[in-house]
């Protein structure tokens, strides 16, 4: 068994040199087509990252009416931090609040000219964990805190809760529907090719049939080769998405201050290059098994 | 080892290329199949090892029926044929000595047999200086006997040669059917379709005879006469 | 000249349904790679009209110190509107500002009571022409607007603006990266896949050659059938794209209330579908014509 | 009609498939081609028809020095030669009659020209009731009767035919015979690469040997004798 897996091995090395046009269209398509799929995984995963890093401004703030003692203070931020929901809590006192607000005039700060600090609530900002950003999350997050006489008023921005929550979903949307049709794609154009090269070389399969070739003892080859084709494209699907982030995302993207000074952009994590290889590997292989069971018929 | 019982065959609805054949060839036999162009020879041998179904009738080879044979043991049957085939049906990417030991890779012979054996095959059809050309490479009669190694090399139970000597000059022939005597000798059934009438008439054997998809003639040295052409 | 190309025209019908394999093999592999193509493109009309969209945003804001008689301001109004960068000009009143300033602050807007309303000036908001939507263009806007001592001080949403370029050209680079990706990818599978579909004819082309067949009598059904097969996979692709579209983009993105709100999203403008169809023409025609090249040699 | 000058061909480096070969052949004339498998027969036809280019020396065919000829001048060449290539080369995917009716299109005939001539020529060899089926569904000499017609359809003024007769029976090949005498007749030149003795014996002309890649024969008809064979 081993012995012939050895030598299939050997024939089908053979088989790849001795039609290297054929191979090489295998090749090259798997990698071409893959590059696409590489570097939408790679566009979608910063997208995504940069939806997770804008969902980190989510918060629940809770005003109180009266400043609180430092102490009470000490106690609830501890017993707030021991909600599931909650990533991390940090409290914003009168005057605090003023200089944000004057912040967040900017140009119009002068309008608060003459008006004391004390006009403002102190408040605590509380950060919900990844899970828990979303208005259900916020929502149940207020359902605890109301136990708290202290707290007068809980507002979680709403609005921009809905509007990211909506932004996120469309991404989400756009990211399955096109992948989907990106996935779809690459198996349709690279079984095509895998089908057309094997048709190429029917008559041999059948010569081959002719001879008492068993069905297996002629495919073996074939799939061998097909699942190299495919593995050489992944590997090389790999590398061309590489350079292309290295030459043109990395540099390009970089370079505008929005995003570098948001997070840096990321390349596929260790485990999707993995899966693009291996998606490589599986595409050849399925794909001359399909096409196998069309042209050899005995 | 080769029955065969009323055996129908059409491809097209309206005209049949073999109508009710019967023949017995025994084991070790040594037999002609003649008959004009289109008379039905290929297709009987090509019922013979499996690449067609009859629409009628009974095919044994060797002991199995292979009208009613899964198409799974067709392969298994066919290792133990040696075929020749008219159109040589020669693997072209290949190198001629790839071609020749095929058929034995595919028995799992050991790779040294294999060497000899094909080394030797290709010598007694003249080509062993050619054993690393591809078919295309070779003239039309190289590549017959290409064809003619690949079907003896192994040794077959039954060699079928479908005109395994159109294309090859009288002298080469001769030589060619002295190893088909050669192989009968050694116990293989030989069938030869031919048109051949000079070889028939220098290896006298057993002839059969087809002319449009019937049996006409079936006739053994003893009773055979000079053809009239 | 007219009678021979009529004649080659029914020899590429007849090759066509000979080998209905190859022929579907070729008309799939434009269809889905054009189908791609198309999609991204309808991706990338989307978010350049909706860039288009926030860029109304841009303004230029003139504040004068002392409430306009109602005489000069119409003059005035009329002059910046014969400037070449102006879009629109609109008045806001004392008052209107402090609406709108409240409305502003929404869920602070309780802070401002008790303030007079005339603590905010009056202004001038400036819209701009599409192409003076950038820094540059604000700039020379209020250079020639500094010549009326009237008018105080001026902004243009420096920080909004800049943010907003950024955002267009990051956009604009990944559309043109990826879509010169995405076009270099489908010219290679395309025209990979019709070379294999003529490879498994060589010998056909070989034997045409052999009986005396010229080249260009060899080559022009094929031509022919290449970009036949060529259009109707841009045929395929806009009519796959449509049902893509009318399917989940639209009803999807409708359902959002952040792009409904906005806009209709939008399929690919008249001129673009039949640039669609036409490269499947050019890409059947051009492929087919390379691979000819390589296997019709005399 | 064809002169060959010193003409010589190798395929690869170390062996040469014609050494220095020399033959002039009149118009009108009606030539054998003989000689062992891979005696260079279809090699010589192959320089005839500019498949191959000769290594050294110059070949004159209908006038045309073809070895200096651009490549774009070949087809027109080709137009006046009628070819039975010893591998048949149909059309497989064409019909019979499409296979025939190719060179004729190629000449830019009417379509009820072609189609009289197509059908007239497909019934010379006694296939007028196969025209619609495909090459690989006809026997082997049914085959070789297509690319004969083909050949024969354009009224060739040079027929060459690579071992014409190699997969058709006595009778039939003694009608081809037949055919190619009588395009002969019509102004023909007729140049047939073959084995068949029995075919020169019946039919006595030119006969030119081939051995090795070497001229080793050029009898007429008249210093003729009966081969040893
Ligand atoms: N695949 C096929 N499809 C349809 N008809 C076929 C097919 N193969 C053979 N035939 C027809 O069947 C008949 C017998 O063909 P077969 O090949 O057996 O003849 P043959 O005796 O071998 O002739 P030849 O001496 O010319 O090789 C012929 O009329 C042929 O046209
Ligand atoms: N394409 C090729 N490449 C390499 N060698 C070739 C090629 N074609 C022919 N040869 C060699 O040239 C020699 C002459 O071949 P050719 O086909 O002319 O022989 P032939 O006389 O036609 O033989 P046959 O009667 O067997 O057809 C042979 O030794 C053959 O191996
Ligand atoms: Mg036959
Ligand atoms: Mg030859």
């Amino acid at each position: 068994m081993f012995g012939s897996l050895i030598y299939a091995a050997r024939r089908s090395v053979r088989n790849m040199r001795q039609s290297p046009f054929l191979c090489g269209a295998a090749v090259g398509t798997v990698a071409v087509s893959l590059s696409i799929l590489a570097l939408f995984a790679i566009l979608a995963l910063n997208v995504q990252e940069l939806t997770r890093h804008w969902s980190e401004e989510i918060q629940v703030t809770v005003y109180m009416d009266v400043p609180p003692q430092e102490e009470a203070l000490g106690e609830w931020i501890e017993k707030i931090e021991g909600y599931p929901e909650v990533e991390k809590v940090s409290y914003v006192s009168r005057g605090e609040a003023f200089d944000r607000f004057r912040e967040r005039l900017s140009e119009d700060a002068d309008l608060l000219e003459g008006l004391e600090p004390d006009i403002l609530p102190a408040s605590l900002g509380i950060g919900l964990k990844e899970n828990f950003r979303n208005r259900a999350g916020a929502e149940t997050l207020i359902e605890k805190l109301r136990e708290n006489p202290s707290f007068s008023d809980f507002r979680y921005g709403q609005e921009w809760l809905e509007r990211f929550e909506t932004f996120a979903d469309m991404l989400q949307m756009i990211v399955t529907v096109l992948g989907g049709f990106l996935l779809f794609a690459t198996l349709f154009i690279v079984s095509n090719t895998i089908k057309l090269t094997l048709y190429a070389r029917r008559e041999e399969l059948e010569v081959m049939a002719l001879v008492g070739g068993t069905p297996l003892f002629i495919k073996t080859p074939f799939l061998l080769e097909g699942a190299l084709q495919g593995t050489l494209g992944g590997l090389m699907a790999l590398a061309g998405a590489f350079v292309f982030f290295e030459l043109f995302l990395l540099e390009g993207l970089a370079a505008l201050p929005f995003f570098s000074g948001l997070y840096g952009i990321i390349f596929l994590p260790g485990s999707h290059q993995l899966l693009l290889v291996l998606s490589g590997t599986t595409l050849g292989l399925f794909g001359s098994f399909i096409s196998l069971r069309k042209f050899v018929r005995i | 080892m080769i029955q065969i019982y009323n055996v129908f065959k059409s491809y097209q609805k309206d005209s049949a290329a073999l109508e009710g054949i019967s023949v017995k060839i025994p084991k070790g036999d040594f037999v002609y199949i003649t008959g004009p162009s289109g008379a039905g020879k290929s297709t009987l041998l090509k019922l013979l090892y499996g690449a067609e179904k009859p629409n009628r009738g009974q095919i044994l080879v060797n002991g199995q029926n292979i009208t009613r044979m899964r198409s799974a043991r067709i392969p298994i049957l066919r290792r133990c044929l040696g075929i020749v085939f008219q159109d040589f049906k020669l693997l072209t990417r290949r190198t001629v000595f790839e071609n020749v030991s095929f058929p034995l890779e595919i028995q799992g012979r050991k790779r040294y047999e294999i060497s000899k054996k094909v080394y030797q095959a290709l010598k007694t059809v003249g080509l062993e200086h050619k054993l690393n050309r591809r078919p295309l490479e070779l003239s039309g009669g190289e590549q017959q006997r290409v064809a003619i190694a690949r079907a003896l090399v192994v040794e077959p139970l039954v060699l079928i040669a479908d005109e395994p000597t159109g294309n090859l000059d009288p002298q080469v022939t001769l030589e060619i059917m002295e190893l088909f005597k050669g192989a009968n000798a050694r116990g293989s059934t030989v069938l030869i379709a031919t048109h051949d009438r000079e070889m028939i008439r220098r290896f006298p054997r057993r002839v059969i005879s087809l002319d449009g998809g019937r049996l006409v003639g079936d006739r053994t040295p003893e009773t055979f006469s000079v053809p009239r052409g």
